[in-house]
């Protein structure tokens, strides 16, 4: 039921996250859990028909009960702050995993209505389907081409928005091999439910082979296949590109110059919004 | 001259005839709407309405006409709810029988109207109604800004109404995060209808926050201290607080975004200099508060609704005004935790993920004073008391996944996903809507001088409860799966069966929802059964009990004098529950005046002439606001007093139930 | 905390109307000389930039926040020593969800824009 | 200064009959409320051109175009009509209404000329190709100004029109309580320029 989601996780983050999870929910658990407990046995005891019960009427209050009161919840959010403070940080997507192995380093844009993965070290690029080997981290750079995105794949951990002009990051990591969904949680409009992708986490045999399919794909990528790609499709097929032109995620990102630095060089006049 | 010039952009096109069920809807409001004029004709109750209702400055009848507005917009907002769970049941692998536009502006205007035009209302209604009965006043500090609060909301819940007949509605969500609502990617005026309904409302709801403020502050009964006013009136106060300084962020929000998409302006597009992320920044700083200013009123209807049938007295009033007072002031520090995943560095997340769990400690106080005021009380169970009680169960719920998604790491899981829509409607159904639903049976016989019928009251509850827990702990379990919120349709086949037992449940709702039709029904022809015009039906501890039901126009003909807390129930303890004087003063109250539905009208012109690009008419509408506000201020009788004769009999008439009442009870 | 009947009797000290206005319109003298030499100073500050950087920005921002100080002072006449009254919670409670609003958006907004380079 | 009792932060009508200082009580409470409201939403406007101040999308910077001795008169204008409503408030205080009439004309030139002035600048950054359509740094320079802009607008409109109710009513209680709110309409306006020329004018030139 939960296959590969956060309770049955493929790779160190969403493990992580889990046992985030396991721990928190128990410590609120301690607090939560009376209430319900207490409501049920308050109510039952103190219904108008049990005259037997005690009947305080103008019991309003009480110095110590009312301290008391705040105690356990105090305790309990402390604590709280200390696991949010720690994980936080442990499990804030910029921050690189730790492996043997350099990431892999992938560039997501989002697109309306797809995912266009572009692999810069090895020059190629993949439409609505990210491969990547097992076992290694993976560094993705996120940008949008369109409206706000967010790249979210369950198996493997959280979520980051995409927008455009802008560069966000998210590393993740599978430790097993397998196919798993992803897809954009933010809506955008027409497409968007139609939006996924697949997260195939393979060996590297298998990578290098996908490599390989990829620069025989016969299309190479650059400014005038990116403007076709980049018009809106709905449930798109996957596509693979044998070449990508040179810097071509910082070139989309410039052509919405909406950041200060990005800001200068936005001469590019690569589909910009049209003003009415 | 030409068509444009004379009716902007509003051509034969803007009817709904793009698809079957949109007209559907359009024939429903259309034909609805005329048949009710038409009833109103055939009775001819204009000339009655128009003068007791729709220019009354009587706090309690706006009060009631906020009601009536919310119930209206409820059941719009409702079935806009049973088309999306019966889209989501049949959508696995199919497009189900709504298009993906069409469900996109069901969304939208779904959590447009819950929030908006049907919890706001609704509060207000109640606020209006119960709080000067419960200060001891004989009225609001500002009756006639109280009148055109409510109009300028009609006008705005109108807009949204009008979306559905002419034009289309916003498909970007109650929070319409651009760029996505930028002109180049959301062209149509769905997203002008959303900016115009809630700037318009806005100014509403603010003004009736004003009204409330200084009512409260300035306007208690003679002796009365703040440190003794029901904790309803409290939590009005905390509410109306929050919705001075919360209302801003979305006047700002939204109207950079329309300067964006009339001016050509850049302030959220993709080009430009745009900043998206300040409008997701901004929009929350009102945002967050907002779910605050739904909920601490509800807290306050709870707050007065256990002690009353628990008998017994609330537990730690103190505590729960500071509490109050602590998330009122803490809802300010919390609002980034909407954008955990936007990529702010590990440092803010924590920080504001920290700030968030704090609110989980007064929340708790509060949930723990309440069943405290049960323990070693004898409790009743009517009908309010059974929301609330379902209330505290399911509400702690609700709370401690909200503090589960306060965990940043957490967060970036279940962001965006059904989790989080089962978080809030887990607060905004038991939480909001049980509370209104306990107000309304609660004050319902101070309203109308009879009760609600319990029998009915009980199964509406059951088909809700069971209802509610059937419809949203799916969506939990979805979140976990993964399942995106705002989906028309899905591929994944283990996910349908959920989605199932959801609509199931809205179905259970539903028939909670006729059960609260039929109740009302069955009441008001019952209603000689359950009659109490001695205006104490529930053995109240505050004042609005004090006084008949329904109270007279002036509500009080002598201000109590008050020194305690629950001023009522101490005084009936004392054995002197009502102080009658021999001899009456004549009170002055504020005249009638069309200047609330002149307001809202007006505001109605201006709104739709914008989205449509109407300018000429806009300019009307402008100058019209300048020309009636300037006029008013030239008025000079704006009072009309209620001579000592009137009151005299009207008091009189009123004792003579009370003691029919004793006499019967001895 | 009081409500409005009560104190409606309390002694008004009715001052000499004359007497009293003269004092007002050197409250309002006041403020006005205040004010123009708070202004002054800004202005010569960042034009003359006798000195620059962060120094000079600080410089100019307390100048504001006194000659805020200032008007409140001489020409609503607001200041903290008065009787507590439920309008100047309302302005410093006003004053602190300013400092986190704006403070809290800027110290958002920095950190996004920081984290956003690529 | 003496010690009487104020019943409320502002400008005091302290000889007033004691049902006036209940009414006004009321009613100044409800406008600060207002006022509190709008300070909030300038402080947004401000935290939003504090974000936008370095996006000008290779338009031009704030150091490029202000003309800082235009913001110097502005703020004198503003500053001087502050006092002149100062000065009507003394007068109404002493129930003369001649020269109150005087000062609240005085104040409406001087406002008027504010919004002249501000005109003016935006006519010239305009005729530089510096449009609010230019960048988000210009919108969001171009928003916050005519907001404050509209403020000084709608209190010139209210200065007139209490002109009228004075020579209509004379100084009645109704137009006593209204100029006094007037009068925290506008010196409140004066408060959010000082925000303004340092936020916006003085760090452009300082840079
Ligand atoms: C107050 C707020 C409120 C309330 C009460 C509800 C109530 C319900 N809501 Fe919703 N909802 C929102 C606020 C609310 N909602 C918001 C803000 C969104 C987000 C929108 C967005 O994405 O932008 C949303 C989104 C949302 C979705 C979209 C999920 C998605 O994105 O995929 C769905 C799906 O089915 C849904 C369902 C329901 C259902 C079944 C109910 C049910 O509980 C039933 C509803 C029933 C009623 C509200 C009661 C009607 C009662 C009467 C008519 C009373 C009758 C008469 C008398 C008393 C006399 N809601
Ligand atoms: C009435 C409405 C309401 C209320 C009261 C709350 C209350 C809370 N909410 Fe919720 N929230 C919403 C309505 C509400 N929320 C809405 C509408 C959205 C989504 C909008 C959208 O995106 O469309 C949302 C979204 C939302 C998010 C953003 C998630 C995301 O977008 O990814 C978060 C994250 O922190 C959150 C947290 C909380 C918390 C911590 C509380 C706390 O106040 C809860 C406190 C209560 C308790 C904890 C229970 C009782 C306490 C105890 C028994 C004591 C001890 C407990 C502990 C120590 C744990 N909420
Ligand atoms: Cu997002 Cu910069
Ligand atoms: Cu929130």
């Amino acid at each position: 039921m939960f296959k590969d989601t956060m309770l049955d996780p493929a790779g160190p983050v969403s493990a992580a996250t889990r046992d985030l999870f396991f721990d928190s929910v128990g410590l609120m658990l301690i607090v939560v859990m009376p209430v319900i407990v207490l409501t049920a046995l308050v109510v039952w005891r103190y219904r108008a028909g049990n005259v037997a019960a005690r009947y305080t009427p103008h019991w309003g209050g009480s110095r110590i009960v009312e301290l008391g009161l705040w105690f356990m919840p105090v305790l309990i959010v402390v604590m709280l702050w200390f696991v949010v403070w720690n994980r936080t940080h442990a499990l804030d997507p910029y921050k690189p995993l730790a492996s043997g192995q350099p990431p892999l380093v992938v560039q997501a844009v989002a697109l309306d209505w797809q995912w266009l993965f572009i692999y810069p070290d090895e020059n190629i690029a993949s439409v609505n389907r990210l491969v990547f080997p097992v076992g290694r981290p993976v560094t993705i750079e996120l940008t949008s081409d369109s409206v706000m995105n967010s790249l979210m794949i369950p198996a493997l951990g959280g979520q980051i928005y995409a927008m455009a002009g802008m560069q966000t990051e998210l590393n993740l990591m599978a430790d097993r091999i397998g196919v798993y969904d992803g897809r954009n949680t933010m809506f955008n409009g027409d497409g968007f439910s139609a939006q996924v992708f697949t997260a195939e986490a393979v060996d590297v045999a298998a990578f290098q082979s996908f490599v390989a399919e990829a620069r025989n794909a016969g299309e190479a990528l650059d400014s005038a296949s990116f403007e076709t790609l980049a018009t809106p499709t709905i449930a798109g097929p996957v596509r693979l590109y044998s070449s990508v032109e040179n810097n071509l995620f910082h070139t989309i990102m410039a052509s919405h110059g909406s950041m200060p630095h990005v800001a200068a060089d936005a001469s590019s006049t690569m589909h910009a919004e049209h003003n009415p | 001259m030409n068509s444009s010039m004379l009716f902007g952009k509003l051509t034969f096109d803007a009817l709904p005839f793009y698809s079957p069920i949109a007209a559907g809807g359009a024939a429903v409001i259309v034909l609805g709407g005329a048949g009710v004029v038409g009833l109103i004709t055939w009775l001819r109750a204009w000339p009655y309405l128009w003068r007791e209702w729709f220019t009354t400055t009587d706090h309690k009848k706006i009060g009631m006409m906020y009601v009536i507005l919310a119930l209206v917009m409820l059941l719009r907002g409702f079935v806009d709810a049973l088309m999306m769970r019966a889209q989501q049941a049949i959508a696995m692998n199919a497009e189900g029988y709504l298009t993906p536009d069409h469900f996109q502006q069901v969304f939208s205007s779904h959590g447009t109207i819950m929030i908006f035009f049907m919890g706001m209302p609704f509060l207000f209604g109640i606020m209006n109604y119960i709080v000067p009965l419960q200060l001891g006043a004989r009225d609001v500090a500002f009756p006639l800004l109280n009148a055109i609060g409510l109009w300028l909301t009609a006008a705005g819940a109108a807009l949204v109404m009008a979306s559905l007949v002419i034009g289309v509605f916003s498909t970007g969500g109650w929070t319409g995060y651009p760029p996505y609502t930028e002109l180049s990617y959301s062209p149509t005026v769905g997203v002008d209808y959303w900016i115009m309904a809630l700037l318009v409302s806005g100014i509403g709801t603010t003004l009736s926050a004003i009204n409330f403020i200084v009512t409260i502050y300035k306007m208690r009964a003679p002796g009365m201290k703040l440190m003794q006013m029901p904790l309803f009136c409290w939590t009005a106060l905390c509410s109306s607080l929050l919705v001075i300084f919360a209302i801003p962020g979305l006047t700002v929000a939204g109207g950079l975004l329309a300067l964006d998409r009339y001016l050509g302006m850049h302030f959220f597009t993709n080009d430009g200099g745009g900043n998206v992320m300040n409008y997701a920044n901004i929009f929350w700083i009102f945002g967050h508060p907002e779910v605050y200013i739904l909920i601490l009123p509800a807290f306050g209807i709870f707050s007065t609704v256990i002690p009353t049938f628990s008998q017994k007295k609330l537990f730690g009033y103190n505590v729960l005004v500071y509490a109050t007072m602590c998330i009122a002031v803490l809802s300010f520090t919390v609002w980034l935790h909407h954008f955990f995943t936007m990529g702010a560095d590990a440092n803010v997340n924590a920080f504001f993920g920290i700030m968030t769990m704090v609110i989980a400690v007064p929340t708790g106080v509060k949930v723990y004073d309440w069943i405290l005021t049960m323990y070693r009380g004898r409790l009743r169970f009517d009908t309010p008391m059974l929301w609330s009680i379902a209330f505290i169960v399911t509400f702690v719920i609700g709370g401690m996944t909200g503090v589960i998604l306060s965990i940043p790491p957490l967060d970036y899981v279940f962001h965006n996903t059904l989790f989080l829509i089962a978080h809030f409607h887990n607060m905004l159904v038991p939480g909001m809507l049980f509370g209104l639903f306990a107000g309304y049976a609660y004050w319902f016989p101070k309203a109308t001088g009879f009760r609600l019928d319990e029998r009915w009251g009980r199964r509406a509850f059951v088909f809700w409860v069971v209802g509610f827990y059937l419809a949203f702990m799916p969506l939990y379990v979805l979140g976990f799966m993964g399942a995106a919120r705002r989906m028309a349709y899905y591929d994944q086949p283990e996910w349908q069966i959920y989605f199932v037992v959801a609509a199931v449940g809205a179905f259970s709702v539903l028939l909670g929802i006729g059960c609260q039709v039929i109740q009302l029904v069955v009441s008001i022809r019952n209603r000689k059964g359950t009659m109490d015009l001695a205006g104490d039906p529930w053995g109240g501890q505050t004042l609005e009990w004090s006084t008949s039901s329904p109270p007279p126009e002036y509500n009080f003909a002598v201000l109590p004098q008050v020194s305690e807390l629950d001023a009522f129930q101490v005084a009936k303890e004392a054995g002197r529950p009502y102080v009658w004087p021999t001899h009456y003063e004549p009170i002055e109250v504020p005249r009638n005046t069309a200047l609330g539905p002149i307001f809202g009208g007006l505001a109605f012109v201006l709104g739709f002439a914008v989205v449509w690009h109407i300018w000429w008419l806009a300019a009307f509408g402008i100058a019209g606001v300048i020309a009636t506000i300037i006029a008013r201020s030239f008025a000079a009788e704006t009072t009309r007093i209620i001579s000592s004769e009137e009151i005299m009999a009207t008091e009189l008439r009123w004792h003579a139930d009370v003691r029919a009442k004793q006499e019967a009870n001895s | 905390m009081s409500g409005p009947w009560e104190g409606e009797h309390q002694g008004h000290a009715i001052t000499q109307p004359s007497s009293d206005a003269k004092a007002e319109a050197r409250s309002y003298l006041w403020g006005l000389g205040l004010a123009a030499l708070l202004t002054a100073l800004a202005f010569g500050l960042a034009v003359f930039k006798i000195f620059s950087g962060p120094a000079l920005f600080a410089a100019i921002g307390v100048l504001a926040l006194a000659q805020i100080a200032a008007q409140f002072r001489f020409f609503l006449h607001i200041d903290l020593s008065r009787q507590k009254r439920e309008d100047l919670q309302l302005i410093l409670f006003t004053g602190l969800l300013i400092l986190i609003m704006v403070g809290g958006s800027l110290w958002i907004m920095a950190s996004l824009d920081q984290r956003m380079m690529g | 200064m003496t010690t009487e009792m104020r019943h409320h932060p502002g400008i005091n009508l302290s000889h007033s009959r004691p049902e006036d200082e209940r009414h006004a009580e009321v009613t100044v409470f409800g406008f600060w409320t207002f006022l509190m409201n709008d300070a909030i939403l300038f402080a947004l406007l401000f935290a939003t051109y504090a974000t936008m101040v370095n996006r000008t999308a290779g338009g031009p910077t704030g150091a490029e175009l202000f003309d800082i001795g235009n913001a110097f008169v502005e703020t004198l204008v503003l500053l001087l009509s502050s006092f002149s409503f100062g000065m009507g408030a003394v007068a109404l205080k002493e129930g003369r209404e001649h020269p109150l009439k005087l000062w609240l004309g005085v104040t409406l030139v001087l406002g008027l000329g504010f919004i002249g002035l501000e005109l003016r600048e935006f006519a010239g950054l305009i005729g530089q190709g510096a449009t609010a359509q230019t960048s988000g740094f210009l919108s969001s320079f171009y928003v916050l100004l005519s907001i404050h802009g509209l403020h000084v607008l709608v209190g010139c409109i209210w200065i007139v029109v209490m002109l009228a109710q004075v020579s209509t009513f004379g100084l009645s209680r109704q137009v006593r309580s209204r100029i006094l709110r007037l009068g925290l309409f506008w010196h409140f306006l004066d408060l959010v320029w000082i925000v303004i020329f340092t936020t916006v004018y003085l760090p452009a030139v300082a840079s």
